[in-house]
C-alpha cells in the first residue's frame, strides 16, 4: 500500500465536522475503542469500524471517507453514543457524514425516495380510501393523509 | 392526563393491532389520546439526508402540538426519539430555532419549545405507574413468559429520551411485563438492535442482526417477544420468514405489541385488541389463555 | 565512643543544586533560621568530597575561575578550599541533551529541541504549572533561533513533535509538548502531530491540556513498538510510520521537526554523589530506589535529595519536594539533642585492632577513626551490620548485643524439654523493622503464642549472627528462620543481601557439622505480609517434620533428649 | 502518646483499636492543630508537626489509623516494586514514639467553623462526644474509589469473576494468592482493565487517577512472579509513569505481559464462569472476544464523599474534577490546609511528600499569623 501523505489530507474536516449539529464532540476522541468493541454492526461487518471512522475524520480521509458505502449501514442504535467515555455522539456523528456525502451527491441510489414520498403526501406510507376502509372497519378513526404543506417545507 | 396522539407513519398503515390494543388500553386507565388531523411524518427518514430539514418537519409536528396544547404520545420509539431530540436540540439552540422558525412560516407554525414529547410506554410506566396498573388487573397472565425487547430509541439517546431507563441495565418493560403476572425473561441479548434501521440499504445486514434475537429467544422459549415499536416489528414479525430463510431454521417466535398483553390482562379479549393482525402468535398462549376463564 | 566535645552541631546547611527546588528550600531554610549557601554545580563551582558526619561535616569545593586573558587562551585559576556544614542538601536540575543522536539526525534550521520551542514559545510555563492555566500576550523572541522558529509557523506549516519515542516518557515533557503545541495552534493555526508511546497524563491539570490539545485538532499518534522512521530527502527528513488506528502507512514532511531530550544528571553531580556515598538509582538519577529514603533522604545522615535530580518532575512538585525538604532538615536539626547522643552502639577499645572492616562495611558511613576507631552516634542509623562483620566481636548494639541474644537463647533451652512441645521448634531471627511487625500483628498473633516459636529481634537482618544461629541450633532448634526485608528495600542497602550470604555460609558449617542444611530457612518479609509469615512457617514446621522422621533424617538429639 | 504499645521491647508494634480508645483522655484544648483524616498523609503531617512542638489532634472515622493503605498488599516479587504500602508502618511507627499527638479513633467531626481564626469544631464518637478549638486545621480526608457497579457494563458485582484492583489488592494481602471467586481456583488468564472510572468525562471524572497502572502493573508482576504461567493482557489507554527506574520495570513488565491499548466494550458471562470480554484488537482490524479467568477493573481515585461538608461548613471552592483546589492560597490565609488525595490523585509517595510540605506550610503559618 503506498504511504498517505498526511499533507495530502483535509486538516479541516475534522473541524468542519465538528461545527455540525451532533458532530461537536467529535475531536475529543482518544481512539479508546470502545465504540467499536460494542457495535453490532462492526460485528457482522467488520469494515465498518467506528473507531477507524473517527480516525480518517480525524487525519482528515474526507474524500475516501464519504465514498465509503459502509457509512450506511449503522443501525442508530446508539450503543457507541451511550458507551464513549469521552462522550462523542458518534451515531449523530454517521448523521453528519451521510449529509455531507448528500451534499456531495454520495447518497446510495434509492435514498432520494423518502424524501419523494414526504414530499408528496408527508408519509411514508400513503393512507388512501383503502387504508381508511381498513381502518374504518376495526373501528378505528380516518386519517386525512394529505399534507400539502410538506413541499413548501422541504423545498431547497 | 390528555395527550396529542402521533402514531407516525407505519403504524396507521401496518400496525393496526398496536393502535387498537394501545387506544383500548389508554381508554381503560384513563388515558386520553386526542388525535391531530394534522400530524405527518416525524421526520426521522430525512436525518440522514438532511438534519435541518428532518428538524423542520419535526418542529412543525411539534409546533401542531402546541397549538392544541397538548403533550405529545408516540406509539413508535423511533417518532418518539426523533421528536424528543428535536424538542431539545430546539429548546437548547436558539439560532437553530429561528432558522427553524423562518422555515415553518410557509406552514403557518411556529415551534415554541412548550410541549414534552413521551412514549405510550414510559406514560404507562411513568404517569399511570405499576401500582395503579396492578389494581386494574383482573386477568393476571400467571405461568406465562415473554421476552421483552426495549428497542433502541426508546431509551437512547440517554440525553434526550429522558432518562428514563439506565442504558445498560433497562428496567421499565421488564416491570410493565411482571405487572401483568407474567415473567419477564432476562436473555443476553436483551439490549441488541432490530437492525430495521439498515433494512432499507443492507437487507443481510438487517436480517443478521435481527436474526440474533431471534434465535436466542426461540431458544429461550416462552410465550414470544414483547415490542413497543413498529420499527422493530417490521424485523421481528415481517422479517422473520426471510430470516428463518438464512439461518437455515425454524424460528417461529411469536411477536407482540406490550399493549395487548396488558389488554388481556386488564381483562378484554385478543379480538379488541387486534391479536387477528399478529402473522405470528402463540397459539398456546391464546387457547391457554382463554381456556382459564 | 566519641567523646562528647567532638560533636559540633552546626546550623549551616549547603545547597549543591540550582533552579526551583534549589531556590525554594534555600528561601525555605532561611526563613527558619539557618544559614544557608547554595552552589551551583557547574563547570565553575564543584564539590569534591563531603566528609565527616551529621551536623559536622566538611566539605571541599573547588572554583575555576577563568583569569586575565593570555596568549593562547584563558588562563584558569582553581581554588579549593573547606567549609564546615551541619547538613547538605542536593538539589540540582539536570542536563538536557537533544535525542538526535537516537535518530541519527543533526540539529537544523528545521529540526530543534523541547527545550528551544518551549524557550522561545512559552516562557511562562511554570507558571502555568502553578496553576494560572492561561496564557498571556507573549512577546516575539528577541534572539534570531526563535525569530527563526517563529517564521516557520504559518497556518500551513505542519509541525511533528517527537516525544517519549526513544526513552521512556515523562510528565514534563509531555506537559512541554502539550504547553508548546497549544500556543502554536492558538497563536498560528499551524497543523500540529504528535508522536509518542504513552501520553503521559499523571499530573496535575495535564488530562485538561491533552484535552484541549485534541480539542484543538493536534493528533496524537501512538506508537507500541518503533515510532516513525526518519528519511533524509534533500534538505527534508520525511517521517515514515504506521498509524497504528488505521494500520495503514503513512509519511509526512514536518516544516519544523521538535525533538524531545535525554534528562541526564550532570556528571559533576553524579560525580560528586559517588563520592559522597549518595546512592543513585539505575537509569542515574540521584537517589536509590528504595522507598524507605522517602521523601528526601539519602544512605547518610545530614543529606538530603530534593527535586528534578531524582528523576523529571512537574515545577509544582519541584516545589514540594522543597518545602517537604526544607522541613526534613529542620526536623533533622532539632532532632541533634543530647538524648539523641546517647551511645546505643559501643566499641569495645581492648578489642578493636583497628581492621576496619566496620569502615567498610557501614551503609551510612558512620564510622570513623582517630587512634581508634568510632561510631557517630548521629550518623549511625542502628543496623548492626558493622557489629555482625566485626571479626573481634568488639562492636555491641544495646538491645542486640551478643550477650542478649544469647541470654535468650540460654532460656529456651531451659524450657526445651516441656513435654508438651510436639511440634519442631523453630528460632526465627528476623528484622525487627519488617518481619517483627508482621509477627506482632493481629493476624500473626496465633503464631506468637505457639511455645515452639521464638522471634529473635534483629535491628536489621544484616545484624544476623552466624554464632547466634549455630548457638540456637546447639541450644535445642530444630530449625532457624530468617526473616529479611525484601531485596531492594533494605533500609541499610544491603542488609537482607549479608543475612543472605551468612546463610550461605552458615549452611556450609552445618553441612561440615553433620547437620541438615535445609534447617535452616531465609525468607524475605514486608511488614505487611503477615499471611506470608503463617504460611512460610507452616511450611517450615513440614519441612522440619520431616526431616525429623528418623527415616528420613536424624532428629536433632538435644532437642529429643532435652538439654544437658 | 495515644499508640498502645504492647511490648515495650519492639517499637515497632500498635494494635489499633476502640478498646484503648476509651482509655484517651480528652484534652483538645492545647492542640495548635486538628488533623481530620488519620490516613498516610495525616499521619505523615501529625509527625512531622509533632517534631517541630506542635501539639496535633488527628480525628479518624475508622476503627483504626492508616486510611485505604491497610487494604493494600505488598507487591514486593524477587525485589521490591516500590509500591511503598510497608511505608505506613513506618509512619505508625513515629507516631507511636511522637508526643504532643492525640488520636481520636472512631470520631467524626459534626460541626466546624471559622470564627477570628481560630476552628471551633464539635465531634461524636461512641459513648459521647465533645468539642474542640484549633488555630490550623489541616484537611487529610483522603479519597473514595470509583464504583465498579456504576460502569454497568462490566457487570460488577453480578458476575463473581469480576473484582475491582481494591478487591485485588485486599486478596493478595489476606492470603497473598489471587483465586477466581466463583471457586476459589487459580486463574490461568487475567485481564486487568485499566481507567474504570478514570479519563472519563462521561461519568464526570475526566482526570487520570494517577495510581492504577502503578498498582496494576505490579500486581500483574506479582503474580507472574508467583504462578509464571498465568496468563495476563493488560487493556490500557496510556501507561503512566511511576516510581524509580520505570524504564527498567516497563522493560521486564514488557516481557511478561500483553499490553492492549484499548479499553474493552463490555464483559459478558461465559461457560465455567469465564468472563468474555469484547475488545479492539490490537493485531488486526476487528473486535473480538476473548475469555478469561478473572477480570481486573482498575478503579481509580474519586474525590472523597466528605468534601461536600467542608464545602458546606468552610465555603472552601472544589476544582473542576470534584477535589479541594490546588491552588490553596486562599485556604491557608484563613489557617486551612490541605494534604494527600484531598487535594487530587496520588499515590502514597506523593501523599508523604505532600504532607510534609503542608506540615512545613502549617508551622510557618502558626508562627507569623495575625493574633
Amino acid at each position: 500500500m503506498d504511504p498517505i501523505d498526511l499533507k495530502k489530507l483535509d486538516p479541516d474536516f475534522k473541524h468542519r465536522l465538528a461545527r455540525e449539529l451532533g458532530g461537536e464532540q467529535i475531536k475529543k476522541c482518544f481512539s479508546c475503542g470502545v465504540c467499536s468493541a460494542r457495535c453490532p454492526i462492526e460485528k457482522i461487518e467488520p469494515e465498518y469500524n467506528p473507531r477507524r471512522i473517527i480516525r480518517m475524520i480525524l487525519l482528515g480521509m474526507e474524500e475516501e471517507l464519504l465514498k465509503e458505502e459502509f457509512l450506511w449501514h449503522c443501525s442508530t442504535c446508539y450503543t457507541c453514543q451511550e458507551s464513549c467515555p469521552q462522550e462523542v455522539d458518534f451515531t449523530e456523528v454517521i448523521f453528519v457524514l451521510r449529509n455531507m456525502a448528500v451534499r456531495k451527491g454520495l447518497a446510495p441510489a434509492g435514498l432520494g425516495a423518502a424524501r419523494n414520498l414526504l414530499d408528496q403526501q408527508g408519509r411514508m406510507y400513503e393512507i388512501g380510501d383503502f387504508e381508511n376502509e381498513k381502518r374504518k372497519e376495526m373501528g378505528l378513526p380516518e386519517i386525512k393523509g394529505n399534507a400539502k404543506d410538506y413541499r413548501e417545507l422541504l423545498k431547497d | 392526563m390528555k395527550y396529542a396522539f402521533f402514531l407516525g407513519c407505519t403504524v396507521p398503515v401496518r400496525n393496526l393491532n398496536y393502535e387498537l390494543s394501545a387506544r383500548w388500553v389508554a381508554r381503560e386507565l384513563g388515558l386520553e389520546l386526542v388525535d391531530l388531523e394534522d400530524f405527518q411524518c416525524c421526520g426521522f427518514p430525512l436525518k440522514s439526508l438532511n438534519l435541518l430539514d428532518s428538524l423542520v418537519v419535526a418542529a412543525r409536528n411539534l409546533a401542531l402540538a402546541e397549538q392544541a396544547g397538548l403533550p405529545v404520545c408516540t406509539l413508535c420509539s423511533a417518532c418518539g426519539g426523533f421528536l424528543s431530540e428535536a424538542n431539545s436540540h430546539l429548546q437548547h439552540n436558539h439560532d437553530l430555532k429561528s432558522q427553524v422558525n423562518d422555515r415553518l412560516k410557509v406552514s403557518g407554525l411556529e415551534y415554541k419549545g412548550t410541549i414534552q414529547v413521551k412514549h405510550f410506554i414510559r406514560i404507562l410506566y411513568e404517569e399511570i405507574g405499576i401500582e395503579r396498573i396492578r389494581e386494574r388487573i383482573t386477568r393476571p397472565l400467571y405461568g406465562f413468559s415473554f421476552a421483552p425487547h426495549y428497542g433502541c430509541h426508546y431509551i437512547k439517546p440517554a440525553r434526550t429520551a429522558g432518562g428514563i431507563d439506565p442504558v445498560e441495565d433497562p428496567k421499565s418493560l421488564t416491570e410493565l411485563i411482571e405487572v401483568t403476572g407474567a415473567k419477564a425473561l432476562r436473555y443476553e441479548t436483551l439490549l441488541d438492535c432490530c437492525g430495521g434501521s439498515v433494512l432499507g440499504i443492507k437487507e443481510d445486514l438487517a436480517n443478521t442482526l435481527a436474526g440474533n434475537k431471534l434465535s436466542e429467544v426461540n431458544r429461550l422459549g416462552g410465550n414470544g417477544l414483547v415490542l413497543i415499536c413498529p420499527f422493530c416489528n417490521v424485523m421481528f414479525e415481517n422479517q422473520q420468514k426471510k430470516i428463518e430463510k438464512k439461518l437455515e431454521q425454524k424460528l417461529k417466535v411469536p411477536v407482540l405489541y406490550y399493549s395487548q398483553l396488558l389488554g388481556l390482562a386488564l381483562g378484554t379479549d385478543p379480538d379488541t385488541l387486534g391479536f387477528k393482525l399478529n402473522r405470528i402468535k402463540d397459539k398456546e398462549f391464546l387457547t391457554g389463555f382463554e381456556r382459564r376463564d | 565512643m566519641i567523646p562528647q566535645e567532638e560533636f559540633r552541631k552546626l546550623n549551616r546547611v549547603l545547597i549543591w543544586g540550582k533552579g526551583q527546588t534549589a531556590e525554594e528550600t534555600a528561601t525555605r531554610l532561611t526563613l527558619l533560621g539557618y544559614e544557608v549557601l547554595k552552589i551551583n554545580p557547574d563547570e565553575q563551582f564543584q564539590l569534591l568530597s563531603i566528609e565527616g558526619f551529621a551536623g559536622d561535616f566538611q566539605v571541599t569545593l573547588q572554583q575555576t575561575i577563568p583569569s586575565l586573558e593570555k596568549e593562547g587562551g584563558m588562563e584558569m585559576l582553581e581554588r579549593i578550599w573547606t567549609e564546615k556544614f551541619g547538613a547538605v542538601v542536593f538539589a540540582p536540575e539536570l542536563v538536557s541533551e537533544g535525542n538526535f543522536s537516537d535518530y541519527q539526525v543533526a540539529p537544523t534550521e528545521k529540526i530543534i529541541t523541547l527545550e528551544e520551542m518551549q524557550k522561545v514559545l512559552i516562557p511562562g510555563l511554570d507558571e502555568f504549572h502553578q496553576g494560572n492555566h492561561s496564557f498571556s500576550a507573549l512577546p516575539t523572541p528577541a534572539s534570531a533561533g526563535g525569530r527563526r522558529i517563529f517564521a516557520a509557523l504559518k497556518p500551513a506549516s505542519y509541525v511533528a513533535f517527537l516525544v517519549g519515542l526513544t526513552t521512556e516518557g515523562n510528565v514534563l515533557d509531555m506537559a512541554v509538548t502539550l504547553s508548546a503545541a497549544l500556543e502554536i495552534r492558538k497563536r498560528f493555526q499551524s497543523q500540529i502531530s504528535i508522536f509518542c508511546r504513552q501520553v503521559k497524563v499523571a499530573g496535575e491539570g495535564l488530562e485538561r491540556l491533552y484535552q484541549a490539545c485534541r480539542d484543538e485538532g493536534v493528533l496524537f499518534f501512538k506508537f507500541d513498538q518503533e515510532g516513525p522512521a526518519l528519511l533524509r530527502r534533500g534538505d527534508e527528513v520525511v517521517l515514515q510510520f504506521e498509524d497504528t488506528i488505521l494500520k495503514r502507512p503513512f509519511i509526512l514532511t514536518p516544516d519544523l521537526l521538535v525533538f524531545d531530550s535525554r534528562h541526564l544528571l550532570s556528571s559533576e553531580v553524579r560525580q560528586t554523589a559517588l563520592s559522597a556515598g549518595i546512592g543513585m538509582d539505575k537509569s542515574g538519577f540521584l537517589q536509590s530506589a528504595n522507598v524507605h529514603f522517602l521523601p528526601q533522604a539519602s544512605e547518610r545522615e545530614g543529606i538530603f535529595i530534593a527535586g528534578p535530580g531524582k528523576g523529571p518532575m512537574l515545577s509544582q512538585l519541584s516545589i514540594e519536594e522543597a518545602r517537604a525538604t526544607a522541613l526534613s532538615v529542620h526536623h533533622f536539626f532539632q532532632g541533634l539533642t543530647s538524648e539523641t547522643m546517647n551511645q546505643e552502639v559501643s566499641v569495645d577499645k581492648g578489642l578493636c585492632t583497628l581492621c576496619l572492616t566496620c569502615l567498610r562495611f557501614c551503609p551510612h558511613q558512620a564510622v570513623g577513626f582517630t587512634h581508634r576507631v568510632f561510631i557517630h552516634p548521629l550518623a549511625c542509623r542502628r543496623c548492626g551490620i558493622c557489629a555482625s562483620e566485626c571479626p573481634m566481636d568488639a562492636i555491641q548494639i544495646e538491645g542486640y548485643s551478643d550477650n542478649e541474644v544469647e541470654e535468650k537463647l540460654m532460656a529456651l533451652q531451659e524450657r526445651g524439654d516441656k513435654p508438651e512441645f510436639s511440634q519442631p521448634r523453630i528460632v526465627v531471627f528476623g528484622c525487627q523493622r519488617s518481619a517483627g511487625v508482621a509477627w506482632e500483628g493481629a493476624e500473626s498473633s496465633k503464631l506468637k503464642a505457639q511455645s515452639n516459636l521464638e522471634f529473635i529481634p534483629l535491628p536489621c537482618a544484616g545484624k544476623l549472627d552466624p554464632d547466634h544461629v549455630l548457638k540456637a541450633l546447639s541450644v535445642g532448634a530444630d530449625g532457624i528462620l530468617v526473616l529479611a526485608c525484601p531485596e531492594e528495600n533494605c533500609r541499610s542497602v544491603h542488609g537482607n543481601t549479608y543475612a543472605r550470604e551468612r546463610i550461605m555460609e552458615i549452611r556450609k558449617y552445618m553441612e561440615e557439622a553433620g547437620v541438615n542444611p535445609g534447617r535452616i530457612r531465609f525468607e524475605h518479609l514486608s511488614s505487611n505480609m503477615e499471611w506470608y509469615l503463617k504460611e512460610i512457617i507452616k511450611q517450615f514446621s513440614e519441612t522440619l517434620e520431616e526431616l525429623s522422621n528418623p527415616q528420613s533424617a536424624i532428629r536433632n538429639p538435644k532437642w529429643k533428649n532435652g538439654p544437658h | 502518646m495515644v499508640v498502645e504499645i504492647r511490648n515495650p521491647k519492639f517499637k515497632s508494634i500498635f494494635i489499633l483499636n476502640h478498646n484503648f480508645e476509651h482509655n484517651l483522655k480528652v484534652n483538645s484544648k492545647n492542640s495548635k492543630v486538628l488533623i481530620i483524616g488519620g490516613g498516610i498523609a495525616g499521619i505523615t503531617a501529625a509527625v512531622a508537626l509533632s517534631r517541630l512542638k506542635i501539639a496535633v489532634t488527628l480525628i479518624e472515622k475508622a476503627t483504626a489509623l492508616g486510611g485505604m493503605v491497610p487494604n493494600y498488599c505488598c507487591k514486593a516479587t524477587d525485589a521490591c516494586q516500590q509500591c511503598g504500602v510497608c511505608l505506613l508502618n513506618d509512619s505508625l511507627q513515629a507516631l507511636s514514639q511522637a508526643s504532643n499527638v492525640e488520636v481520636h479513633l472512631q470520631t467524626e467531626v459534626t460541626d466546624l467553623t471559622l470564627d477570628a481564626n481560630k476552628f471551633l469544631y464539635t465531634f461524636s464518637r461512641p459513648g459521647g462526644g465533645g468539642e474542640g478549638r484549633a488555630e490550623a486545621l489541616l484537611l487529610a480526608t483522603g479519597f473514595t474509589p470509583f464504583r465498579a457497579e456504576d460502569k454497568p457494563q462490566y457487570r460488577y458485582g453480578i458476575l463473581p469473576n469480576v473484582i475491582t484492583g481494591l478487591d485485588l489488592e485486599r486478596q493478595l494481602k489476606e492470603t497473598g494468592s489471587v483465586v477466581r471467586p466463583s471457586n476459589h481456583t487459580l486463574p490461568t488468564s487475567i485481564a486487568f482493565i485499566q481507567c474504570v472510572g478514570s479519563r472519563d468525562p462521561h461519568l464526570n471524572h475526566p482526570f487520570c487517577s494517577r495510581v492504577c497502572c502503578a498498582y496494576a502493573l505490579r500486581m500483574a508482576n506479582l503474580i507472574k512472579y508467583k504462578n509464571p504461567q498465568t496468563e495476563i493482557a493488560v487493556f490500557y489507554m496510556d501507561i503512566q509513569t511511576f516510581g524509580k527506574d520505570f524504564s527498567l520495570f516497563m522493560e521486564k513488565t514488557e516481557k511478561q505481559i500483553r499490553f492492549i491499548r484499548t479499553i474493552p466494550g463490555e464483559i459478558q458471562k461465559g461457560d465455567n464462569d469465564q468472563v468474555w470480554l469484547t475488545f479492539q484488537d490490537d493485531d488486526g482490524l476487528s473486535s473480538r472476544k476473548q475469555a478469561f479467568d478473572l477480570a481486573i477493573l482498575s478503579v481509580g481515585i474519586m474525590p472523597g464523599s466528605d468534601l461536600e461538608f467542608f464545602k458546606d461548613k468552610l465555603g472552601l471552592p472544589l476544582n473542576g474534577d470534584g477535589f479541594l483546589s490546588e491552588a490553596n492560597e486562599i485556604f491557608s490565609s484563613k489557617g486551612i490546609f490541605l494534604a494527600g488525595t484531598v487535594r487530587g490523585p496520588k499515590g502514597i509517595a506523593g501523599s508523604i511528600t505532600q504532607a510534609y510540605r503542608t506540615a512545613e506550610e502549617v508551622a510557618a503559618y502558626l508562627k507569623t499569623r495575625p493574633v
